[in-house]
Parts: C-alpha cells; structure tokens; sequence
C-alpha cells in the first residue's frame, strides 16, 4: 500500500458514499455490489447498483451483516461479463469469496475488491434495536466503543478485521472523526484512488496502537472460546448434547458463505433414508431419532469445509436452536487448518488441500 | 455400558483396495495366514475412492476403528488414488480426535498385493490397538 | 472347450496375457494356454519391478469397455468374456492355414475337477507328500497337492502327480469328491484357429550344472529369480530378507552378473537383456530392507542399463544408495571360513587381485541356451512374441507381444476373419422395477445345514425390511442346484441374488452364466462366503458375523441401479505424427485394419532419418513401409505439416493441422500416435576441429560411400558415450554401440589390416546384438573400458591426432595414433513442446514423451486416445521402433475398430441437476477423462477413459458424481448393516 | 598327459593296433574284474582327495573326458571315510606344481599358488590326503612341510597296493 | 607411453593352437574371468587376461623375454571358466615354446636334453637303471605275500608296458614297488623297457614339439619292439 487518502465530510458513510458514487458516475467501474438499507428497513443488505444515484442508502462500515455476502458477491461474478464489477465486502466474505474463486463459483476477472475494515457485526435483531433508538448506528458504532460490545461472538473472536487481497481498503480505526483511509492493495486500486482524487494522507499514529489492542483482545477472546468448546465437545456423548436441540433445519449450511453445493448431500439419495433402512435402524437399535442423521450432517459439514470455514459466524446467528455452531466449527476448523498448514482466503493461487498430494504426477513413474 | 475387557470383541470395519489390499487379503486367506475374524471388510475399487462420510459412518454407528489399506505409493491402479486419500485423511484424524475418538481408531496402511502377511499382522495388530483402547465411546449411547 | 477360439495364443505369461488381451479387446475370441497349472509365468513371482521399484502389473488390463473383463490383481488370474484359459495344456501339434488351422494339446490331468472344488484346502491339511515348493524356486517346501500359485482365483489346489504317492488321504476328505487320482491327460482338438500366438517365453537358465557357482553346493548362492521370492511377503520367508542357510539377514551381498548369458561356451552368445538392471533394483530393495549400511556389489561386464531411465536408475543406485559396480566376471564362487559365508575372489581396476567375502551371491540369470523352439514353431500362422527367442525386460516384451497381436489382427483379416460383434444379453425388464432380493442358501451338500439351522438363518434374514425370499438348495455348484435357482429368478419376482454359499471366488465365475440366462446383471448378484465365516468366526457370534455379511451384501444389492451408460460413438481416423519408422508401422497397422489414417510430418518428405541410414538392411525394411504408404489408399500424407491443436476426448477428437503455405485443415479423428521421432545429436562444441575426428554418423557415411578406398585408413580410434549417459542427456541412445560394431566391421572388410580400437564405457548390446560384439572382437578389434570420470582425452600433436586413456586391461595407458576417430555422439528426441502441449501429453526432462507406464503400458500416453512410439518416447534402433509403432497402432486400435464405446457399468457419472461445477473432480482425475463441456456447461465423463476409480466421487461433497456399482449411499447401508 | 596327445598328434596309427590306459582305467579294472580285492578296513582315516589336472580337467578339456568319477570309485571300493575338497574336480585348484613350475626356480610363486590347496585342505581338515599324480604329490608334501602340516601324502595306487588282500 | 601406430601381427596368435575355430583368441572380451580364477594373478605382475590382451597388442616379444609364461602351472582353471573358449594354456606353452632354448629356465629343458640323450630325463645309465629297480624288486619280493617278484624287463609280448616316473627311480625308490604290488596281485603280465623307459614327457611343459614327439616315439618303437599292444600311460 503506497498511497493515501482521506476524506472528510458530515459523517463516515456520507465519506464512503462520496467515493463510491465517484466509480459510478466518473466511468470507473460499471456496477458496484454494496450493503445498503432499503426503503424498509435499516437492516443494510448487498445490494447491486448501476447508477449513482440511487445510491443513497449504502451503509457499508453498518455493524450488521444478515448474511455473509460472498455468496450474493458470487451470484453476481459467477462468471465474466465484461463489465468492471467493484464489490464492497467485509473481510470474512473476501476470503470466503477467494474460497468460492477456486471452487471455480465465481470470477475475479474485472473485478474491483474493496475491503472494509470490520470492526464486527451485530446479530440482526440487536442492530435493529439500536437503528430504532439512534438512527444513524453506524456512525454511532464507530465512535461509542460500548456499543462494540454489542457485536456478535464469533466477531468478537476476529482477528482478521483488516481485509487482505482487496484492490482498496477502507478503514476507520484510529482515525479522526467522519474520516475514512482509503489505501490501496493493488495497482488496480491505486489507479482508482488516483482517479478519485482523494487528498493525500497519512496513517495516524494512533492507529497501529488501537489495531494492536484489538487485535490482543481478540485473540485472548478466541483462545478463550476455543479452548471452552473444544473441552465442550471432546466426546461424542458431550456433542450430542450440544446439538440435542437441532432440527435438521440445514440453515447453518444455508448461510455458510464457503458450503457451495448446489444441492446439499443430505437432500440427496446418499442421506434420504430408505423405510427399510429407518426401520432396520429402529430394530436394531430400538429407535430412531427422526430427523435421522443430524451429527453425521454436522461431522460431514465439517469434513467438507473445515479447511475452508472463514469463521464468520452466520451459522450460529441462524440457528433456531441457538446453537453455537460457530464455536464447533471455528474450533474444529483451526485444528484442520493447521494440520494442512491451509489458511482459506489466504491466497487465491494456493488450491484447495485435497486437490495437492505428494507425487503429484498423473503418469506412473516418480520423477 | 463398558464391557469389561475380556469379553470385547472390536468392531472393525476395514476398507480396502481392490487391488493390492483385497489380494493381499484373500492372499493370508489362502496361505491360512489367520487374524480376526471380526473385521467387516469392505471393498473399495481405491483408497482414492473413500469418501470421508464412509468414516464418519463408520463411527457414528459404532466401529470400534476403521482400517484403511491401499496400495504402496506409486503401485496405485489408478496412479495415485492412495496418495490423494491420505491427504484427506489428515482432515479426517483431526476432526474424529476433537470429538473424543482417538486417532488411532482411525489407521491407513499401505499393503501391496503379495504381502499376506503384512495384512494378517496389521489385523491382528489394530485389534490388539483397538482392544487396549476399549470399546469407542460412540457404543451405548444415542447419537442423534 | 466351452466356446469356439478364433486364436490360440501359448503361454500365459506377460507376453502372452498381453497379446490375449489385445485380440480378446479387438473382439476375437482367443483361448489362453499354458502347461504350467497356473498362469501368470514370471509375473506371479514378481513384486515390483525396474526402474520405479514399483508394481503396476495391473496397469495391462483393459482401459475401457472393462464390462467385458473382471478387474483384480492379475496375479489372481485373468477374467474377460473373449479369453478362455486353459492350464497344464501344452499344444503338441499344428495344422492347417492361417485362418482355418487345426490345433492339437494335451491337458494334463490335475487330480483335481475345477466344476467340483471349492477350495476349501482340507485335502492339502492332510496331504502326507512335501516336496520343495517350486514357486518359491525351492526353498520351502510344498506338499504334492497345492495351489499353484498362491494367489490365484479360484484357489483350486492341483496335484503334482509326479510327487503324489497316491495315498487316497486327500480323496477321503474331500467334501464335494473333486479329486479323482486316476485321471489321465486329454487330448484337445482346437478346430477353426485363425491364427495362433506363440508367446512361451524362454526359460530361465539353471546355474545348477555350472561348477563355477556353487549352486546347489552352497545354501547361500541363489538365482535372482530366488532372491526375488525371498524378497517377497509371498516368499519362503514371508518377505524377511534373510538368507537360506541360517535364517539371517545377510550383511554382504554379491549378484553375480551374466550366468548363463554372454557365454558361447554354453551357447549362449547373447545376452539376456534385464539381469543388470534387476540386479541394481535387487540390491536396492536389499538396502531399503536391511539398512543402508548393507553392502552390496554388483560384478558385472558391462551395465547394460539400455533403456531410456536406466542410467539415472544405476547412477542413484551408485551414488545416492551406494551399491558397489565392481567391473569383472566371476569365476568361481568359494566357501570361506565362516559357515555360510561365500569367498569370491576379483581383480579391481587396477588389475589388483582382491578376495572378498559375501554372507549371500545372487546369480543374475537370464534366458535358458537349452531352450528349443516346438516344432510346430515355423508352422504358417504361428507368430512368436521376441520373448519367446529373447529374454528381455517387461516393456519390451509387451510393446512385442503387442506388435505380435497386430501382425496376427492383420494376417486374420487378410484372411477375411474379422471379430464376431457380440450381441449383448438383453436385460431383463424386471431389473428395473423396485429391489427385490433372493437370498440362496446353499447347504454345500449338507455340509452347511448345521449351521443355517441352528442359526436360523432363514428366520433372521427375513427380519430384514425390504422384499426378500429365501430359498435353500442343497448345492448350487452342481448343475441341478443352479437350474433351481435360474428357474426361480426366470419366473419370481426377484431381480437381486445372493448366495449364502462356499468359497465366493470359486462361485462367482457361474454368476456370469446366471446373468446370461436370467437377464439379471452379473452386478446385482453377490456371494458371501458362509463356509469361510463358520471356519474362521471366533465362535462368539457366529450369527451376528454372518448376519452381518448377509446384509452388508444385501444392502448393496437393495441399492444398485443400472449405471446410465453413456455411449462414445468413435470417429474412425487415426492421427498419425510423425512419417518415420515407427509413424509409419503404426499407419500401416491402422490402415490395415480399414482405418482410415491422416498422417502428419513435419519435413516435406517422409521417412523420418531415412536419408541417413547407411544399414542395407534397415534402409530396405523402412524404404519397403514408405512405399506401402505412399500407395495406400486409405492413408492420406500431410508433409511440411504440424498438428497445431487437438481438442476433444478418445474417439472424438478434432486436430487442427497447419501447412507450410500457412493453410490450416481439420481433422476429424478417433485416436492419435505421436511418433515425432528424433535425430543424432551434435558433437561437444569444444570437440577439436580435425577433419580426422568426426562423428559416428559421418565416418558411417563415409564408408558407404560407392567406391571408397579405405586403404589410407589405418588405424581408427572409436570412442563410445559422448554426451550421452552422463547428465545433462543421461541415458544410452541405444544405437551406437551397435553402429560402432557394424561400422568397425565395415572398416575391416575394406581394410583387413586397419587396427581398430573401440573406447567404451558400457558395450550395449543387448540381446542377440551381443553377437556383433562378439564378431567385432573376432575380427580383432580392440575393446577398452573407461569410467565416465576418466574419459580418453583426444589430442592434436603437429598434424597427429592422438587417443590418450588407459586400459584397464593391461594396466597401462595407452596412446594411439589415430587415422580417424569417431565419436559416437548419440541421439536426441525432436523437439516435442508443441506436440505435447497440443495433446496434453507429459513429457520426460529430457524431452521425451512420457508414457502412461514404462512396464505395462509402454506405448500409452497418460491420456487415453493418444499413443507414443518410437524416438518420440526413448532412444530406439529402426527395428525396435517398427515395433513400437505396430504395439501403438494396435493400442489405438482398439478405440478405433469400434463403432462406438459403452461406458463401464463401473464408471463415473454425473447428476448435472445438482452438480456446482466446481471442478475440483476434474483436477484429481488421474486419467484426463472429466471435462466441461463448453456449450453444455455441463462436468462431462468420457466413457473411454473413465476408470472408475472413484476418486472424484470422493472429492463431490454432494454426490453429483457417483461410481457405479459403488454408489455412495449402498456403501454407506453396507457399513450400516456391518455394525448392526 | 603328453603322451596321449603325442600319440593323438603325431601317431594317430598307434591306435589301430595298441590300446592304452591311465592308471585309473587299470584300477578300476582289476577291480571290477575282481583280480584284485581291497581290504576295506585298512583306511580309517578321514582323507581328502585331490584332482590332478592334468587327469582331470584338461583330460576333460582335450581328450573329452575327464577322470574325476573313476579315482572316487575306487576309493568307494575300500574307503570310508573319504572328502572332496571343494572346489573339485573340473573347477579344482591346481596344487601349484603344475606345469613344469616343479622344475623352475619360481619356488615362491609356486608355494603362493599353493595357498589355495593348503585353504582347501584346511577347510576339511583331513588325516591323509590322496593323489594320483607324482608332481601334485612332491608340491603337497612341500606344501604342507611349509606349513607345518603333519599330514601324510599318499598315491591312490599307494593306498591300493597297501589295501591289497594277498590270496 | 609409446604411441601406437601400427600393432605389430603377433605369431604367438598366429601359432597358439585353438579349442576349435570358433574360439579365437581374439574373442577375448578382457571380462577378468580368468584373472579372477587364477591364484598366481598379481604375483610377478602375472594376469592371464592381461597375457592374452598383450599376444592380441602383438606384444610377442615382451612376453616371451618375461618369466610370465614360466610362473603358469598350466592347470586350466583359468579356461575352464572361460566364456569365450580361449585356449590360455596353449597360449602360454606356445609363448614357452618361442623362448630361446637356453633362456629355459630350470631344469626343464636341461632334462628333456639329457632325456633325448640318454632315454631318461635325469641321464641315468642303463646299468644303473637295471640294478636300481632290480635291487627295488629284490626288496618287493622279499615281502610276504609277494614271493618269486621279479620286475619284468623288456619282455617280450607282455602284456602291458610300463614306463616309470624319473623321481621315483632317482629319489623316490620307496613308491617303484605300488604298481608292482597291484601287478602281481592281479596277475597282470607286464613289462619295463631298459632303455626310454621315462614316464615323463617335459616337451608338454617346455614347449618342446619336437622333443616332445621324440619321447613320444620312443614309447611307441618299445612296445612295437616288444611286441606288446597295451600301453600303461606313464602320468
């Protein structure tokens, strides 16, 4: 990051907004994917614009997210069109999106990442509750380190609030008032923060101090959760417990940013048990519980996407059940991860463990 | 519901390759190479071709351990279908450890075509593992 | 003979399984014998194999259409609809013409009836006969009833009658009263051969009459095909390396290279081709097993380490594991003090005498001199694989078996005999309606009563939900038990089968039958072995053991479906790259087959070296296929053409070709051969420039010039290896030994008087060539050995050009003024970047193509549809890439004789509804058969490639993409119904 | 040795009108034919045998027939406890004094070939060593006197002419 | 290190008799075999393999003026092994053979001279000879069981003739009487010559055709004298 810049206005989103309708309206790019509010709620959803001006509603820095937006950021880039696509995205749904790139869901062909720096997000009933009381929480959120308590707790377990791989990212910690710092990853970016004409600036000097705290805070918070379900889960029996409540209601796979499937194996053949196998299953084991399945939906959830799960946290904030689906999975993730020394998100070059083996070689003989 | 010691009798499941494990197999068969009986042994074209639910399955419904036998890296039929099941794995061990089942439930083994008794030792010896370690803890409780 | 042969071929052994399968894949029906009462011939008694140290034994099974063959290790055996093989049969007689011969064997009786035995091994417990086990080159014992080779499907035992005392003990216990010991041979009548393939190999030769070994004197001296058995977990020793006499690990090991090869003494002016690299991949599992600190020499002549990665194999060897290459043929092997311990003495480079001490010699033997040729040999329409005049190593005696099945495809067709088209059993229409099982419980005689009632079974099974009946029959073997069941599968309900029966690998081979007659595929059948349960069961739970396997199996079967099989329909042009020896061969063989051929060369004119070959011989055998392809009708020539994309999947592939003139043409085809062949590689840029040091290929032009007078040509310095064998081009191009014999020779029929001096680090000569060496050296020319270190430094000296080095012979070095001197520079690959980026074919570091797998599928590229012969794939002489060629054109054959190819029932298939496209199936496909279809935007199978291995399937995480016959949800209710 | 390739080189005719015989063909003779009988209990002792080469190999080699199965008959006619040494019989080792190497002055070259038959002899550990051959006996005698061997040397027909039983 | 330019054609290669014509020397391939085989290898700088590779240079002379050939004992190992059927030990007899009369070392050429002489290879006089082994018989018949021995000399139409080894009539008197011993027991009809009664024939060892021949011949003109068809081969 070499360059820059500042802006300065009547508040945060007025500056974040101030830029992005420059990439409309000065050519820079044809379209840009966004949270925004709509006339009905306040509850910012990614929301596609191609005209500057109905962009009045974005709330990007919002400390709310109803869902991991990679998915809506793949929708829209499944493949190339030719037209300049910028998507604005918090830094759990740029890695989950690099996850989709090599899952060959979407393109970064044409594509303008722009990274905001997440200070975390609020389960959604919470944000609306506070969007009642204030108004504008966004601004609210940014400045009033209380309400950034109010975040959720896989949020509160993030250390990676500073989005990588994004053309230009925009930041808010430790800066002065109604300021934003745009800086630049690429060169992508940095010809786009040139044609935006942002001032010159420099990192205040009080932001690397902040970053470290939070940063601290963080990692004590995850080692803390970490520790708490891994000793919570460590025997079958003590699991089955915690997902006692489940309904087999597959929403956590619904919102998991990196579970991609089209269709998801358990509505398939492979787990739609037969009369016969439910029944024989009864015999033998004098009942069955129905919906059947449901740790094997969990265990084989994470066998597909432990080495890809970003930690977002949407699994649990849809759970009916309350489950702390988040926990299992970040928890169990970290253990996968590390045995394949796989970062998801980390670069979109690196593939996926599964698909790099010793000898890789298609013909017989070792070389 | 822990029996005692004596009296447990493991529930392997074993999947095999066709072609180097299952030979060697039917190999200690015919060299009267004995081990175990209770080993139900499944066979699988290649390790390359296990997919990781077959494992979960295999714990969730009760196996004691679940032995895997392919090819020797690079006698693989399939070229390297071995090589791509042992990274998996790797995912694998870690997931069943975190959730109470020892890794060593849990064995991938290279044996090739010729060698029965290799098979009939590896039998005996992940028995004699799996009876030290006791019955899974998956055995006598509901799993939902 | 249960179904008519079209071909015989002899000998089951590589060659001859190779050259079955080619013609059984072509269509032919061939029948398969052997006088051994086991197949398989030396591939039964080998683990791994030069130069990977690795098995891929299995790798020769058919790619595609695999419906027609079981798929297991062939060391079980070998099953395909087209082959019947038939042991202990020896052919005795001949007759007849290609294409309507007749042929005459004698099938030794075995004691034992094939339609009783369900080998159940009881005879072999109480068998009081043992005499030492031959499969194990005797160093255990066996008892005179046996299973020939241990791994074989169906282990039905046979007797050595020579051994058996006739005793009746085994008679008395045999449950199904297979053996019968007065049985005597039969003679068959084979009627109506079109032709028949000769692949009987050669015999290993038997140090045994040899005084010099040891053999049979000392415990500790052992063949290397014994060694390989002791190395082997089916061996005498259960895989420990340790040696005969005291059972332990030896320290010190000799291979002994050239017993019985090399030596005209014993007739045996020839060398056997493979010994030398067997012994460096024996002495290099000998460290892998007993620690590197195990020593190991090899005594040796001359490492023939010819093939195209064998001198980077010797060098690792040398260097990285140290084994010892110690450069001189034993004479004797001697006991020494400790018991046990072999003494052989040698002289080093130094000509110093040195006696050294070895716990264990390995005795490299090779092709047996004895070994005669049957008479009917010479018969028209008999074709002999080289293997069965030459020993040689696996890769080559399949590329010759190979181009022996396309000499015989062509001679049947010439007699107007072409490969019946099978008509398939029609399915019956029940198969597709819900699952309905059988369940057969056979009795085995009543042996098994006992236990289906005091379990139950019957009972039990029917707990299982799901449409299940229950039959019992007293034995399904016999033909009346069978009939039973065929009529209960004809006219019930059911549309699944399984047998609660004996030895299942006995029985399965009837399930085909079964399938035939009831229209119920052979897949949704199965057999579980309830006689092994109840002998091996800890008697704990015997009935939840063998109601587990019941519903294991029943579980699959309740969940099988007919694969929907995709059809590749082949487009019938084959792309041929490459006009040189082997491009040719391979076009030809094609053509010959009425397939119609694009062939493709780069230079505007065809012939690949041909303009530089100076070998009569080889000038009139490459000159003869370029005029029968120059007139052929259905071979269409592009020169100063290349192929400059290739898109699509085996049997349907669209090339585009560009011409000089920068035209383009595309060309619709089935399969392609790259044969791009090579050319001789330069001399060193810092060879001295003197018109009298030339290379090889010039002072070979020279000679032949019309009229030459060699008399001012005295003394001819030929120096060997330049630039080859040593990095960065280490191998042996295989040609230049051979040409420097024959260009010597040349030289002395000019000039009888010329001296000549051959400076070499390795003669290759391998196989019959060895005679050359010998001639030359009769003719007088002097040989001289250097190591790669100490290479023969050329030097000019006021106007002379002089050959300094030094002989190891006579301890000396010597300087020889030269009249000329020829450096033997070797060949190098074409450039193939193109051609192996346009067919996505690997490539080797030294710019070769890379095969599918240098043993078993030598001329296969790893993408199916594309072939490799020839330079294009490794260094080769003319007549070994004529060979090439013809295996290649065979190989591609296969696709291209049909008219369309069915996927397996066992391959991968996609359900495009649920399918994400992620792809991550198509990068772990080890065989290139997945692809996106552009338009479809849909993952595409091609059924020809496609091995089922089931990879991808476990690479979708939502079942997308399944395997038949191994869908996931069946595997899962079988580990359900395993742990119930 | 020389005299049967004289014969066969320059005197082809002799053997249209003459027969000849080797010791051994005697031996066996006599035996066979019962002229003479053998006291089987004279020899005891465990013995080696040593193959001349001229007898054997280069018999074998030149005249295509090598006398190794004849002196092991007639020892087998009355001795018990008889060894080969190995190597033996084709592959045998020269007692160094062969040649005419017996009548140079490469005395130390000679007793150094030795080595080998003194190793052989060790390795059997015999009470007697047998040879039919004058020269192989003069060398293993001096042999073993260089090496201190107390071993007795003994012709084959010495043996047999001591065995004799005396109507 | 001379140059070569031109290899001098060797007449040892061109004399030394071959195993048969398809063994030629030339078809040494220098493998070491014989080297390894033959225990005087190193000894004096003696190689066989070496020898044969400086016959086949036309190094004649160097190895004709060296003590190489003489070293060999001649026993054959070395070609037993051979794989190429070289005949070695006619290779070094014929080297023999090429040596100057007077450069043969030791006592074998001075034997085969007094042989030619006088009949035996330690020129022992004819009277002598007979009192030796009369005197020999005397003792022989002196032993039980072998009364009336008398050793049988020049008798005509014996049956058998026998020569004798010049050691045992010189040195070795003791082992004269073993054959005798086995001759009277078996009742065999034998005979010794007085004259040319030498068993041994050093003409195989020097080289010596010539010489060689003419004991041959001797042997031949007894026994046609005597009258006698059987001829004991005396080693």
């Amino acid at each position: 990051m070499s360059v820059y810049a500042m802006v300065k206005d009547t508040s945060v989103t007025e500056a974040v907004k101030a830029a992005l309708t420059k990439l409309i309206s000065q050519d820079l790019v044809d379209a840009v994917l966004v949270a925004a509010k709509s006339p009905y709620s306040a509850l910012p959803m990614p929301t596609l614009f191609a005209n500057a001006e109905a962009m009045d509603g974005i709330d990007p820095l919002a400390p709310a997210a109803p869902f991991n937006a990679a998915r809506q950021a793949a929708t829209v880039s499944r493949q190339a069109t030719g037209k300049r696509l910028a998507l604005v995205l918090r830094p759990c749904e740029i890695r989950a999106l690099i996850e989709l790139v090599k899952l060959n869901q979407c393109t970064l062909e044409n594509v303008v990442l722009i990274g905001i720096e997440c200070l975390g997000r609020m389960e959604n009933e919470v944000f609306l509750r506070h969007a009642a009381a204030q108004g504008d929480v966004t601004a609210e959120f940014l400045k009033n380190t209380s309400l950034q308590d109010d975040i959720t707790r896989t949020c509160k377990m993030c250390e990676q609030f500073e989005p990588a791989h994004a053309d230009i990212v925009m930041s808010t910690l430790g800066m002065a008032e109604n300021s934003v710092l745009f800086a630049s990853g690429s060169e992508t970016g940095e010809a786009l923060l040139k044609e935006l004409g942002l001032s010159p600036a420099e990192k205040p000097a009080e932001r690397e101090t902040v970053t470290k705290q939070l940063l601290e805070k963080r990692a004590a918070f995850k080692k803390e959760v970490f520790a708490e379900t891994s000793e919570k889960i460590n025997s079958i029996e003590k699991f089955e417990e915690m997902i006692g409540t489940c309904l087999n209601c597959y929403n956590c796979r619904q919102a998991c940013p990196v579970c991609y499937c089209k269709e998801c194996v358990f509505l398939t053949d492979v787990f739609s048990a037969r009369p016969e196998t439910l029944l024989r299953r009864a015999q033998k084991r004098g009942s069955v519980k129905l919906p059947t399945d449901t740790s094997m939906f969990h265990l084989t959830r994470l066998s597909h996407i432990a080495h890809a799960c970003v930690g977002c946290g949407q699994c649990s904030s849809v759970c009916p059940s309350n489950i702390p689906v988040a926990d299992i999975f970040t928890t169990v993730a970290a253990q996968v991860q590390a045995r394949y020394d796989y970062v998801p998100g980390r670069d979109v070059q690196e593939p996926i463990p599964y698909l790099m083996f010793e000898e890789k070689q298609k013909s017989g003989e070792p070389k | 519901m822990v029996k005692s010691m004596s009296d447990f009798q493991p529930k392997i499941i074993a999947l095999v390759c066709n072609w180097c494990t299952y030979t060697a197999a039917d190999l200690a068969g015919t060299s009267r190479l004995s081990y175990p009986a209770n080993i139900r042994m499944i066979r699988m074209m290649c390790t390359g071709m296990i997919d990781p639910k077959y494992i979960l399955k295999a714990f969730l419904d009760g196996a004691d351990g679940v032995f895997i036998g392919g090819c020797h890296p690079g006698d693989c039929h399939y070229i390297n279908g071995n090589l791509k099941f042992k990274k998996r794995m790797a995912g694998m061990e870690a997931i069943i450890k975190q959730f109470g089942f020892d890794e060593n439930r849990l064995r991938l083994r290279w044996i090739g075509a010729s060698e029965g008794p290799e098979f009939q030792h590896n039998m005996t010896d992940f028995i004699q593992t799996i009876q030290d370690m006791g019955p899974s803890p998956a055995q006598g409780i509901m799993v939902l | 003979m249960n179904q008519p042969a079209n071909i015989l071929v002899i000998g089951a052994g590589i060659s001859g399984i190779r050259s079955a399968l080619d013609l059984a894949e072509l269509g032919y029906k061939v029948c398969l014998l052997d006088r051994a009462p086991a197949m398989g011939g030396i591939l039964t008694r080998l683990d791994r194999q030069f130069p990977n140290n690795h098995c891929g034994i299995c790798r020769m099974l058919p790619m595609f259409d695999r419906d027609n063959s079981e798929e297991f290790c062939l060391r079980k055996g070998l099953s395909h609809e087209n082959i019947e093989v038939l042991l202990s049969t020896e052919v005795i007689a001949v007759e007849g013409n290609p294409g309507n011969m007749t042929v005459t064997a004698v099938k030794q009786a075995t004691g034992v009836d094939a339609d009783r035995c369900i080998g159940c091994q009881e005879c072999e417990k109480v068998c009081p006969v043992e005499v030492p086990d031959t499969f194990n080159a005797e160093l255990g014992k066996r008892k005179a009833i046996y299973l020939a080779v241990p791994y074989q499907m169906p282990n039905q035992r046979v007797i050595d009658l020579q051994a058996c005392t006739r005793c009746g003990e085994c008679v008395k216990v045999c449950p199904t009263a297979a053996i019968d010991l007065e049985r005597t041979p039969e003679t068959l009548t084979f009627e109506n051969i079109g032709g028949v393939v000769l692949a009987s190999g050669t015999g290993l030769f038997n140090p045994q009459d040899m005084d010099i070994y040891g053999m049979g004197h000392f415990p500790n001296v052992v063949t290397s095909s014994a060694f390989e058995r002791i190395l082997s977990s089916s061996g005498p020793y259960q895989g420990s390396l340790i040696r005969p006499s005291d059972q332990h690990p030896p320290k010190k090991i000799a291979w002994i290279q050239c017993v019985g090869s090399r030596n005209p003494m014993i007739g045996a002016d020839y060398c056997s081709s493979a010994c030398c690299m067997i012994s460096i991949k024996q002495a290099l599992f000998a460290k892998e097993r007993l620690g590197s600190d195990t020593q190991t020499t090899i005594f040796y002549m001359d490492m023939r380490t010819f093939g195209r990665d064998y001198q980077r194999y010797r060098d690792q060897a040398e260097k990285e594991n140290n084994v010892a290459f110690v450069r001189c043929r034993i004479h004797s092997i001697e006991p020494n003090e400790e018991e046990g311990n072999l003494k052989i003495s040698y002289v080093d480079h130094s000509g110093k005498p040195v006696n050294a001490v070895f716990d264990m010699a390995v005795l490299a033997t090779g092709k047996d001199p004895l070994r005669k040729l049957p008479d009917f040999a010479a018969h028209p329409g008999i074709i002999a694989t080289d293997a069965v005049s030459e020993w040689m190593d696996i890769g080559s005696s399949v590329v010759s078996a190979s181009g022996v099945s396309e000499r015989l495809a062509r001679m049947l067709s010439s007699a107007g005999i072409k490969p019946e088209k099978q008509a398939t059993a029609p399915l019956s229409d029940k198969v597709a309606g819900s699952p309905h099982l059988q369940v057969v419980l056979c009795s085995c005689n009543g042996s098994l009563d006992k236990v289906i009632e005091e379990n139950q079974l019957a009972a039990e099974l029917k707990k299982i939900p799901g449409r299940i009946d229950i039959m019992q029959a007293k034995s399904v073997c016999d033909a009346e038990g069978l009939d039973q069941v065929k009529e209960i599968l004809l006219n019930g309900p059911a549309n699944r089968v399984l047998f609660a029966a004996c030895n299942a690998q006995v029985f399965r081979p009837k399930l085909k039958q079964l399938a035939a007659v009831t229209g119920i595929p052979k897949e949704f059948m199965d057999v579980v072995n309830l006689r092994g349960l109840t002998e091996n069961a800890a008697s704990h739970d015997l009935l939840g053991e063998i109601m587990n396997q019941l519903e294991m199996r029943a579980n699959r079967l309740f969940r099988k479906k007919i694969t929907p099989a995709d059809v590749r329909p082949i487009q019938k042009t084959a792309l041929v790259i490459g006009s040189g020896p082997a491009g040719l061969s391979a076009a030809l063989a094609l053509a010959a087959q009425n397939i119609k051929v694009v062939l493709v060369e780069k230079k505007e004119t065809i012939g690949g070296n041909f303009a530089n070959i100076h070998d009569a011989q080889i000038r009139e055998m490459i000159g003869q296929l370029m005029d029968e392809a120059k007139d052929h009708p259905l071979i269409t020539m592009h020169t100063d053409t290349e192929v400059i994309n290739n898109a699509g999947v085996a049997g349907q592939f669209v090339a585009r070709l560009r011409h000089a003139n920068g035209a383009e043409t595309t060309v619709l085809h089935g399969a392609a051969v790259i044969a791009t062949g090579g050319g001789k590689a330069d001399l060193p840029a810092d060879t001295l420039a003197d018109n009298k040091i030339i290379s090889l290929y010039d002072l070979e032009a020279e000679l032949n010039q019309p009229g030459i007078d060699a008399a001012n040509i005295n003394t001819v310095v030929f120096m060997q290896c330049i630039g080859s064998r040593e990095e960065p081009r280490n191998y042996c191009s295989r040609i230049c030994c051979l040409k420097s014999l024959k260009t010597a020779m040349k030289l002395k029929e000019l000039n009888p008087n010329c001296d000549i001096y051959v400076f070499y680090r390795d003669m290759m000569t391998y196989g019959e060539s060895e005679k050359f060496y010998t001639q030359a050296r009769a003719k007088g020319i002097i040989f001289i050995p250097f190591e790669k270190q100490e290479k023969p430094a050329i030097k000019i000296e006021s106007g002379r050009v002089l050959v300094e080095g030094y002989d190891p012979v006579l301890n000396e070095p010597v300087c020889i003024e030269a009249d000329r001197v020829a450096l033997a520079s070797g060949l190098i690959p074409n450039p193939v970047d193109l051609v192996a980026s346009t067919f996505h074919v690997e490539t080797t570091q030294d710019g070769f193509i890379q095969e599918a797998d240098s043993k078993w599928r030598p001329v296969d590229t790893g993408r199916e549809g594309i072939f490799v012969c020839g330079l294009a794939r490794g260094p080769v002489r003319a007549d070994e890439a004529v060979q090439e060629g013809k295996a290649a054109g065979l190989r591609a054959l296969r696709i291209l004789a049909r008219d369309t190819i069915p996927a397996s029932q066992h391959s991968a298939y996609v359900r495009h509804a649920i399918c994400s496209l992620c792809e991550r199936c198509i990068a772990v496909c080890p065989f290139d058969a997945r692809y996106v279809d552009p338009d479809l935007g849909r993952i595409m199978v091609d059924p020809v490639a496609c091995q089922g291995c089931g990879v991808c399937a476990a690479e979708c995480p939502n079942g997308a993409t399944l395997i038949g016959d191994f869908e996931e949800y069946g595997v899962m209710d079988e580990i359900e119904a395993a742990l119930g | 040795m020389a005299t049967r390739t004289g014969l066969r080189k320059w005197f082809p005719d002799f053997f249209d009108k003459h027969q000849a015989f080797t010791v051994f063909d005697l031996l066996v003779d006599y035996l066979k034919s019962g002229r003479i009988k053998l006291n089987t209990s004279m020899f005891g002792q465990r013995l080696a045998y040593h193959d001349p080469c001229n007898y054997g190999r280069k018999s074998e080699e030149v005249f295509g027939h090598g006398y190794f199965e004849e002196p092991r008959w007639v020892l087998d006619q009355f001795v018990s406890n008889w060894v080969d040494l190995y190597p033996a019989k084709a592959n045998g080792y020269c007692c160094g004094g062969g040649g005419g190497t017996m009548l140079t002055p490469y005395r130390e070259e000679r007793l150094h070939y030795g080595l080998r038959k003194i190793e052989q002899i060790k390795r059997v550990n015999p009470e007697m060593i047998v040879v039919p051959c004058h020269s192989c006996h003069g060398q293993i005698k001096q042999l073993l006197k260089e090496h201190e061997m107390d071993i007795p040397v003994k012709y084959l027909w010495e043996m047999v002419a001591d065995a004799l039983i005396m109507d | 290190m001379e140059t070569l330019t031109k290899r001098k054609p060797s007449l040892i290669k061109q004399q030394a008799p071959l195993r048969d014509s398809t063994h030629l020397m030339d078809m040494c391939m220098a493998c070491g075999t014989c080297s390894a085989g033959c225990p005087l290898t190193g000894v004096d700088g003696f190689d066989p393999r070496k020898i044969i590779r400086m016959v086949l240079m036309g190094r004649d002379e160097e190895l004709i003026e060296s003590k190489l050939p003489w070293l060999c004992t001649m026993c054959g190992k070395c070609e037993h092994a051979c794989p190429m059927g070289i005949n070695i030990i006619s290779t070094i007899r014929t080297i023999r053979g090429m040596v100057d009369r007077d450069k043969v070392p030791g006592m074998i050429h001075k034997g085969i001279e007094l042989c030619l002489e006088t009949g035996n290879n330690i020129g022992l006089p004819e009277e002598d000879f007979v009192f030796i082994i009369e005197d020999v018989g005397e003792e022989l018949a002196a032993m039980p069981g072998f009364a009336d021995f008398k050793v049988p000399i020049d008798k005509k139409g014996a049956n058998i003739l026998h020569t004798l080894h010049n050691k045992l009539v010189n040195t070795q008197n003791e082992d004269l009487v073993h054959w005798w011993k086995i001759f009277y027991a078996a009742k065999e009809d034998w005979t010794v010559p007085k004259q040319n009664w030498e068993g041994v024939n050093w003409g195989l060892f020097s080289g010596d055709d010539e010489a060689m021949k003419l004991s041959v011949g001797r042997i031949v003109d007894n026994m046609d004298q005597l009258g006698i068809t059987n001829l004991m081969y005396p080693e």
